[in-house]
């Protein structure tokens, strides 16, 4: 059971971050279709979806609340993922 | 004995296994103790079969243009050897320590996952049955260890080999994952109290640093494995250079796993040998700290090698020196362990025992298997030497020398625990001067061949090559090496019904595991220690060393707790591991088997998750 | 200065009598015949020596510690082998002998720290210096050749001179050459070790490295890289000329049929006809007939050959008798069928590909 | 269970599978199915990095078409994302009444969960079929067919395995089986869910959106 003096987000909290979920979705999608966004836009996209995976985590996995250890241990399987992953895109291509 | 009933739900109304001994008892065991002794002997028989494996390609490569053995056949026995020695020898066994000695050495009654623990297990087991099975299935995959497309695709490899050798590995590999994920949980949250991170025994933290390792780098694996499975069975177009594909892609997942993977195979070797040298040299280890933070380091930039496997294939000079000056950095934190163990030993008073001896032979050859790897790091050079027999010898050394002779002074010291009985010493010893000579004569000349030019995986050599006189004392060595392998072999067996029954700290130990008695009560600890040092038991022997903090009174002499409830077996391990093997069949002879084999696996996960826990009551001290 | 190298050399990478052996090694690299060996096998021993340095220092640590610090005679009797209950008791008398308890020491380590950074720079600067030399392309005047791995034989391509040939390749004496490296099957692995390191030859991709023979001569290497059954058997030479005598081999190449009189013209036109209308033809390629086949090597200078099926024989009418009437028999599993040719065609066929220089 | 024996389970030291781990301290004060997750959780990440690399290196290498930028469905898969996330929504919702001890509401909380996940997979399921038969687009069609449907196929077999999951809890939860100390494998099971979400995330974006925006 986690500590009891942890502050444990309410339903409320939940509701804002899946209403802001569904925001950025509308962004991203949006953003495809604006021109001025162009020469960006895969810097847009990826920032985008980046915060949306930061809600997710922090607040749904309860990173944000929860033991230090678990944000060090995903953090650290995410960070080996895409530096492996880019260094391996990058020698291919 | 009492069992704990609790309301009786469909899935807890399943029948529980109720053997305490016999056949039944070891199938359904959760015990880590009876788990660490299934691994042991499953992986000296696989070693043994990886070992003729060896010998008879070593027959084969004795003289030039010999016949002995043909091209196809060879190639299957490289390839089963490594995958054997490596996946089904080397790293079980290793867990095998991992398995009996962690929750010991930490003060802990069990894993964090017992019944996750003994599905590990199972799945080794059946997925090494599996891959061996290939042998009388029209015949194992001849594509090498690594198993690179596109040689290892249908259009070339057109019999079921590669696919047997590929889901084979899954499956090992499946339990292996899980092993990581329970011996990291356990080493980080089943510590007894007062067993402070920084006063893990070294072996704990090098299972730990090896556990990490295998949960970042197996899913690698499993991918590259896949794709290449779905191009043979389904006719995906991953492979297919016709379908422009780039090869180089399942090179790189390979060995993004493959370097990793080296270190799993040596770091908890490491670690035996830093809880031995220390015993037998009656000093703590020397540079603790570090040693544990070279560890962490060699495991990180672990991750960041790969490529020194890819020097020829083409990556330009700005990629390859990058992996070169990278793994060459690999050599300073294992130089400081080395010089640590070494610091550990100077000034001590050295005792030579058998266990000690297999110990201070690994640091004599992983030093020279080590350098090797330096010499392999430097790109240009690499260019001749690479897919020599400079590398087997490198590799071997590493191996053999490094990991295979430590987990043997392994087998010696932590054997009395782990049987009761104390191994012979002068067949230890003897066991150790036979290979040590065998094993120098059998690879060292390996080295001189690269250097002579002699490829690797090649079944056959011409005459006049120079190659005839160091591959026939290769071959010599090879035998020899046999030999002290049935030493060894014998000795276990005879010490175990004949030796002399071992004390629970024969060694003069610094740690926990020696506090109890040999072969230890189910239980454990009678009593859940209370640790004040990283010496727990050399302290509290010698309590003048205790720097202030006051040794707690040996756990044994409290009173013990009257009743410890323990985890009693379950049936649903085997059972899921089961419907993936016998689903692994299917897959490749008959799909519904399939499907009707995963149905079984997760059946038997809902079984487990609802079963109930099967919990018994344990009496030290009692009639038990 | 390499003489000298080269003694060091052996003595380190072994042991007395290595010398003989070596001396009869057509592939030991360490004795190298171009500048890309010479560079790669320098590396080499510097790092060799560097690590026998280390190798001598800590191992004789090592060995001066154990004999040091053993437990002495007295010690050992009084605890005993392995150690019984009873050395508990004795234990707590013991104590006053205990070594000294030490547990680290900052500045030792902070010194093998050290230590081992500069050695390894010293490793790290030739390292990348000559990743960057070797992969520099070698200029204009480099002669061109496209080496493409089957299993399991080597074709080879020059373009600049519209030749194509099989498992021996040629090459004029203190050229550098530009080799373009590919493959049509699986991955094989280039690799004349007098000559230079390897190169993969990884189907859908090219690989380039360069290499140049200082002396004429022949040059043995084979393939690298497990490509199926025949890998071991997968073997090429490369005969370096001076230039004048390669300049020739180019003109020849091609010419046609050398005979010496009437009768064997005869025997090698049979052949000729037998190559173009039995199955022949459709694998491989002869210049200036009607064969045009790609699926083995083109045989247009085959008489002038060394070997026959990727070094694994000595070329001699015998032995090309034997392989054509049973290609099977000598290296089971490999691409060229049996063609069942009866003993005259055979005869002939054997005549015609033999005058073929 | 009796008082007693309850007891003498605590000293188990954190015997993770038994109900009552959590009652026990264990080392870290966390208790072991949390941790084992998120190091599972950690594990998969680099098995989605693999292939998610292996689809960044391959999706523009087929000699034939259709290539990604011909095929990709923006407002589809849009529509399934949100449900996706939506479904997220739910799990936490699930996820936070299990803490609170309302454990009858868990079932009702994850059978929305389910939903959830059935609406996204009869959505790309549609679009799979609609890839193959409209496009002609099959794992056999070219590269990019291949790592495509091999990349959403083992996202789509993983909310799959989550709604197995996640059926086991809800139904005990309905059958009144579900107590309050198996709060943390709720917690767990919602730490998978939200995973494959966190996927799809990057899916979306990477395959999907890149794409789109011709990158
Ligand atoms: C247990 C397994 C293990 C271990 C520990 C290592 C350790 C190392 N390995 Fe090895 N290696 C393998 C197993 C292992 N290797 C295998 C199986 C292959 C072949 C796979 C195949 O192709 O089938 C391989 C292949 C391999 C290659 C590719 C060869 C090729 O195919 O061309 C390279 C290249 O860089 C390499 C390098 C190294 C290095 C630098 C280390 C370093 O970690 C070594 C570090 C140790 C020391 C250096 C000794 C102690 C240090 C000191 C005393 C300090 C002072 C030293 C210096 C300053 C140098 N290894
Ligand atoms: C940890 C791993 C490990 C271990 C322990 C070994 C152990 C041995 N290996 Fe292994 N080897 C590899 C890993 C290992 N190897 C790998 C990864 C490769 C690369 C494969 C590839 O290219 O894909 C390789 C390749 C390899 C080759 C090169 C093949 C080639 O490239 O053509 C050779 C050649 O000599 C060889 C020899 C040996 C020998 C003689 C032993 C000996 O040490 C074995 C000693 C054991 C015994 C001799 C068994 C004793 C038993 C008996 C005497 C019989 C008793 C029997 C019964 C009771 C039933 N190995
Ligand atoms: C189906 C294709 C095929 C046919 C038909 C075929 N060959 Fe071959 N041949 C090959 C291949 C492939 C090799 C290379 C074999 C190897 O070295 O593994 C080869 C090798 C040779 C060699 C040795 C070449 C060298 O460079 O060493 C000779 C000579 C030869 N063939 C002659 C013949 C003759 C004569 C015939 C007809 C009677 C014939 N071949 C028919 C495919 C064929
Ligand atoms: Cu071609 Cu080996
Ligand atoms: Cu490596």
């Amino acid at each position: 059971m986690e500590k009891a003096h942890q502050v444990q987000p309410t339903t409320r909290d939940y509701l804002k971050v899946g209403f802001w979920l569904f925001v950025l979705t509308v962004l991203e999608v949006a953003a495809i279709y604006i021109e001025a966004l162009r020469p960006a836009l895969a810097a847009v996209l990826v920032g985008l979806s980046v915060l949306k995976f930061l809600l997710v985590a922090m607040f749904f996995m309860h990173l944000k609340y929860d033991s230090r250890i678990y944000t060090g241990f995903f953090a650290f399987g995410m960070i080996l993922a895409v530096l492996i992953g880019l260094a391996v895109t990058v020698i291919i291509l | 004995m009492a069992t704990i009933t609790v309301e009786r739900s469909f899935w807890q109304a399943l029948p529980k296994p109720k053997a305490e001994s016999g056949f039944w008892s070891w199938v359904t065991t959760v015990d880590h103790k009876r788990i660490g002794i299934l691994y042991f002997w499953t992986s000296i028989v696989f070693f043994l079969i990886g070992g003729v494996e060896a010998l008879l390609m070593r027959l084969q490569l004795a003289g030039p243009n010999q016949t002995i053995i043909g091209p196809d056949l060879f190639n299957q026995l490289f390839t089963m050897h490594a995958t054997t020695m490596i996946f089904l020898a080397i790293m079980p066994l290793t867990a095998s320590f991992f398995n009996y000695f962690i929750p010991l050495l930490i003060g802990a009654r069990d894993v964090a996952f017992p019944k996750l623990n003994a599905f590990s297990y199972w799945m080794f087991l059946l997925g090494g049955i599996f891959l061996n099975s290939s042998w009388f299935l029209g015949g194992p995959s001849d594509a090498g260890w690594f198993g690179y497309p596109n040689y290892s695709l249908k259009e070339y490899n057109p019999g079921l080999g590669v696919d047997f050798w590929i889901i084979g590995l899954l499956l090992t590999g499946i339990g292996t994952l899980v092993s990581g994920f329970n011996f990291i949980v356990t080493i980080l949250n089943m510590r007894a109290p007062g067993m402070s991170l920084m006063r893990l025994p070294m072996f704990a933290w090098t299972t730990m640093v090896t556990s990490f390792l295998i949960v970042f780098s197996f899913p690698v694996i499993t991918v590259a494995l896949l794709l290449s499975l779905f191009d043979r069975l389904f006719g995906t177009l991953l492979f297919d250079i016709f379908a422009g594909s780039d090869l180089t892609v399942y090179h790189h997942l390979f060995w993004v796993f493959g370097h990793p993977e080296v270190y799993i195979i040596v770091l908890p070797a490491m670690g035996i040998v830093s809880e031995i040298l220390p015993v037998f040299s009656r000093k703590p280890l020397f540079g603790y700290s570090v040693m544990v933070f070279s560890t962490m380091l060699i495991g990180f930039v672990g991750f960041g090698v790969w490529s020194h496997h890819l020097f020829t294939v083409g990556m330009g000079p700005v990629v390859n020196t990058v992996f070169a000056l990278a793994t060459m950095i690999i050599a300073v934190p294992t130089g400081i362990k080395m010089f640590n163990w070494i610091g550990t030993l100077y000034g001590g008073r050295i005792r030579f025992t058998a266990a000690m001896m297999y110990a201070l032979g690994f640091l004599a050859l992983f030093l020279i298997g080590g350098l090797t790897g330096v010499m392999l790091s430097a790109a240009p050079s690499n260019a001749q030497i690479h897919h020599t027999y400079f590398v087997v010898g490198h590799f071997h050394y590493v191996m053999i020398g490094g990991a295979l002779f430590s987990l043997i002074a392994a087998i010696h010291y932590w054997g009395p625990k782990m049987f009761g009985r104390m191994l012979d010493e002068r067949l230890g010893k003897i066991g150790f001067w036979t290979l040590f000579v065998g094993f120098n004569m059998t690879f060292f000349p390996m080295n001189i061949l690269g250097v002579l030019g002699m490829p690797r995986r090649i079944y056959t050599y011409a005459a006049g090559m120079g190659f005839e006189t160091w591959n026939a004392i290769s071959t010599v060595g090879a035998l020899i090496m046999g030999l002290s392998i049935l030493i060894t072999l014998y000795n276990l067996l005879t010490s175990l019904r004949r030796g002399e029954p071992a004390p629970a700290d024969p060694w003069d130990g610094r740690t926990l595991e020696w506090t109890i008695p040999s072969p230890v009560p189910e239980y454990n600890f009678a009593r859940i220690p209370h640790v004040s040092s990283r010496d727990e038991l050399w302290v509290r022997k010698h309590p003048q060393l205790a720097h202030g903090a006051v040794a707690e009174t040996a756990a044994a002499e409290e009173a013990p707790e009257e009743a410890i409830v323990m985890p009693g077996g379950s049936y649903m391990p085997l059972l899921v591991a089961l419907g993936l093997f016998v689903g692994s069949y299917g897959l490749l002879y008959y799909m519904p088997v399939f499907w009707g084999g995963i149905a079984v696996s997760l059946l038997g996960l809902v079984g487990w998750a609802l079963e109930g826990d099967n919990l018994r009551i344990v009496r030290p001290g009692g009639s038990h | 200065m390499r003489h000298f190298q080269r003694i060091v050399g052996l003595a380190a990478m072994g042991v007395a009598g290595v010398a003989l052996p070596v001396m009869a090694a057509p592939q030991y690299w360490l004795d190298p015949a171009g500048p890309v060996a010479a560079m790669q096998g320098q590396l080499f021993l510097l790092t060799l020596y560097i690590m026998l340095g280390i190798f001598v220092t800590v191992s004789g640590i090592l060995v001066y510690t154990l004999v040091r610090f053993r437990e002495r005679a007295k010690a050992s009797a009084r605890t005993g082998e392995a150690g019984t209950a009873a050395r508990r008791e004795t234990a707590a008398a013991a104590e006053d002998e205990l070594p000294p308890q030490i547990e680290g020491n900052h500045k030792l380590e902070i010194i093998w720290t050290l230590i081992p950074f500069v050695l390894l720079l010293i490793i790290a600067i030739p390292t990348v210096r000559l990743s960057f030399a070797l992969a520099a392309d070698p200029g204009p005047d480099a002669l061109e050749v496209r080496v493409v791995g089957h299993q399991w034989w080597w074709e080879f391509e020059y373009p600049q001179l519209g030749i194509v040939t099989g498992n021996e390749m040629r090459i004029p004496v203190g050229r550098p050459i530009r080799l373009i490296i590919e493959s049509a099957d699986v991955i094989h692995k280039f690799w004349v070790p007098k000559l230079a390191g390897k190169m993969d030859a990884i189907p859908g991709r090219t690989n380039q490295m360069w290499l140049q023979a200082d002396e004429p001569g022949i040059y043995y290497g084979q393939c690298a890289e497990m490509c199926g059954t025949h890998h071991a058997n997968m073997r090429l030479r490369v005969v370096a000329l001076p230039q004048a005598e390669f300049d020739a081999w180019v003109a020849n190449w091609g010419r046609g049929p050398v005979v010496e009189d009437e009768a064997q013209l005869a025997a090698v036109e049979r052949g000729r006809m037998v190559f173009e209308t039995r199955a022949c033809y459709a694998c491989h390629a002869i210049e200036g007939t009607a064969a045009r086949g790609t699926a083995g090597p083109n045989l247009t200078d085959i008489g002038s050959r060394t070997t026959l099926a990727a070094g694994i024989l000595e070329n001699t009418p015998e032995n090309l008798a034997r392989w054509i009437s049973d290609p099977q028999s000598v290296k089971p599993g490999s691409l060229m069928p049996r063609v069942g040719l009866s003993p005259d065609e055979l005869r002939d066929v054997v005549a015609y590909l033999s005058s073929l220089r | 269970m009796s008082q007693a024996s309850v007891t003498a389970a605590g000293r188990l030291a954190g015997h993770g599978e038994a109900a009552h781990a959590h009652h026990h301290p264990t080392s870290l004060g966390i208790p072991n199915q949390k941790l084992a997750t998120w190091l599972f959780i950690a594990s998969e990440s680099m098995f989605f990095a693999s292939l998610i690399t292996t689809y960044m290196v391959f999706r523009y290498r087929s000699v034939v078409g259709p290539h990604p930028d011909e095929v990709v469905n923006i407002p589809l898969t849009t529509v399934s994302t949100f449900i996706l996330l939506m479904s997220s929504l739910t799990m936490a919702l699930g996820v936070s009444a299990a803490h609170r001890g309302e454990m009858r509401a868990v079932g009702k909380y994850l059978a929305l969960t389910i939903l959830g996940g059935l609406g996204f997979l009869v959505i790309q399921f549609y679009e799979w079929w609609h890839l193959a038969h409209d496009f002609g687009l099959t794992w056999r069609t070219n590269i990019f067919g291949s790592v495509f449907y091999i990349l959403t196929g083992f996202h789509k077999a993983h909310v799959i395995f989550g709604m197995l999951w996640l059926s086991v809890i809800a139904i005990s939860s309905f059958r009144g089986t579900l107590r309050k100390e198996h709060a943390v494998n709720v917690d767990v099971a919602g730490l998978y869910w939200h995973f494959v979400d966190v996927v799809w995330i990057v899916i979306f974006t990477l395959v999907f959106l890149l794409t789109e925006a011709g990158v």
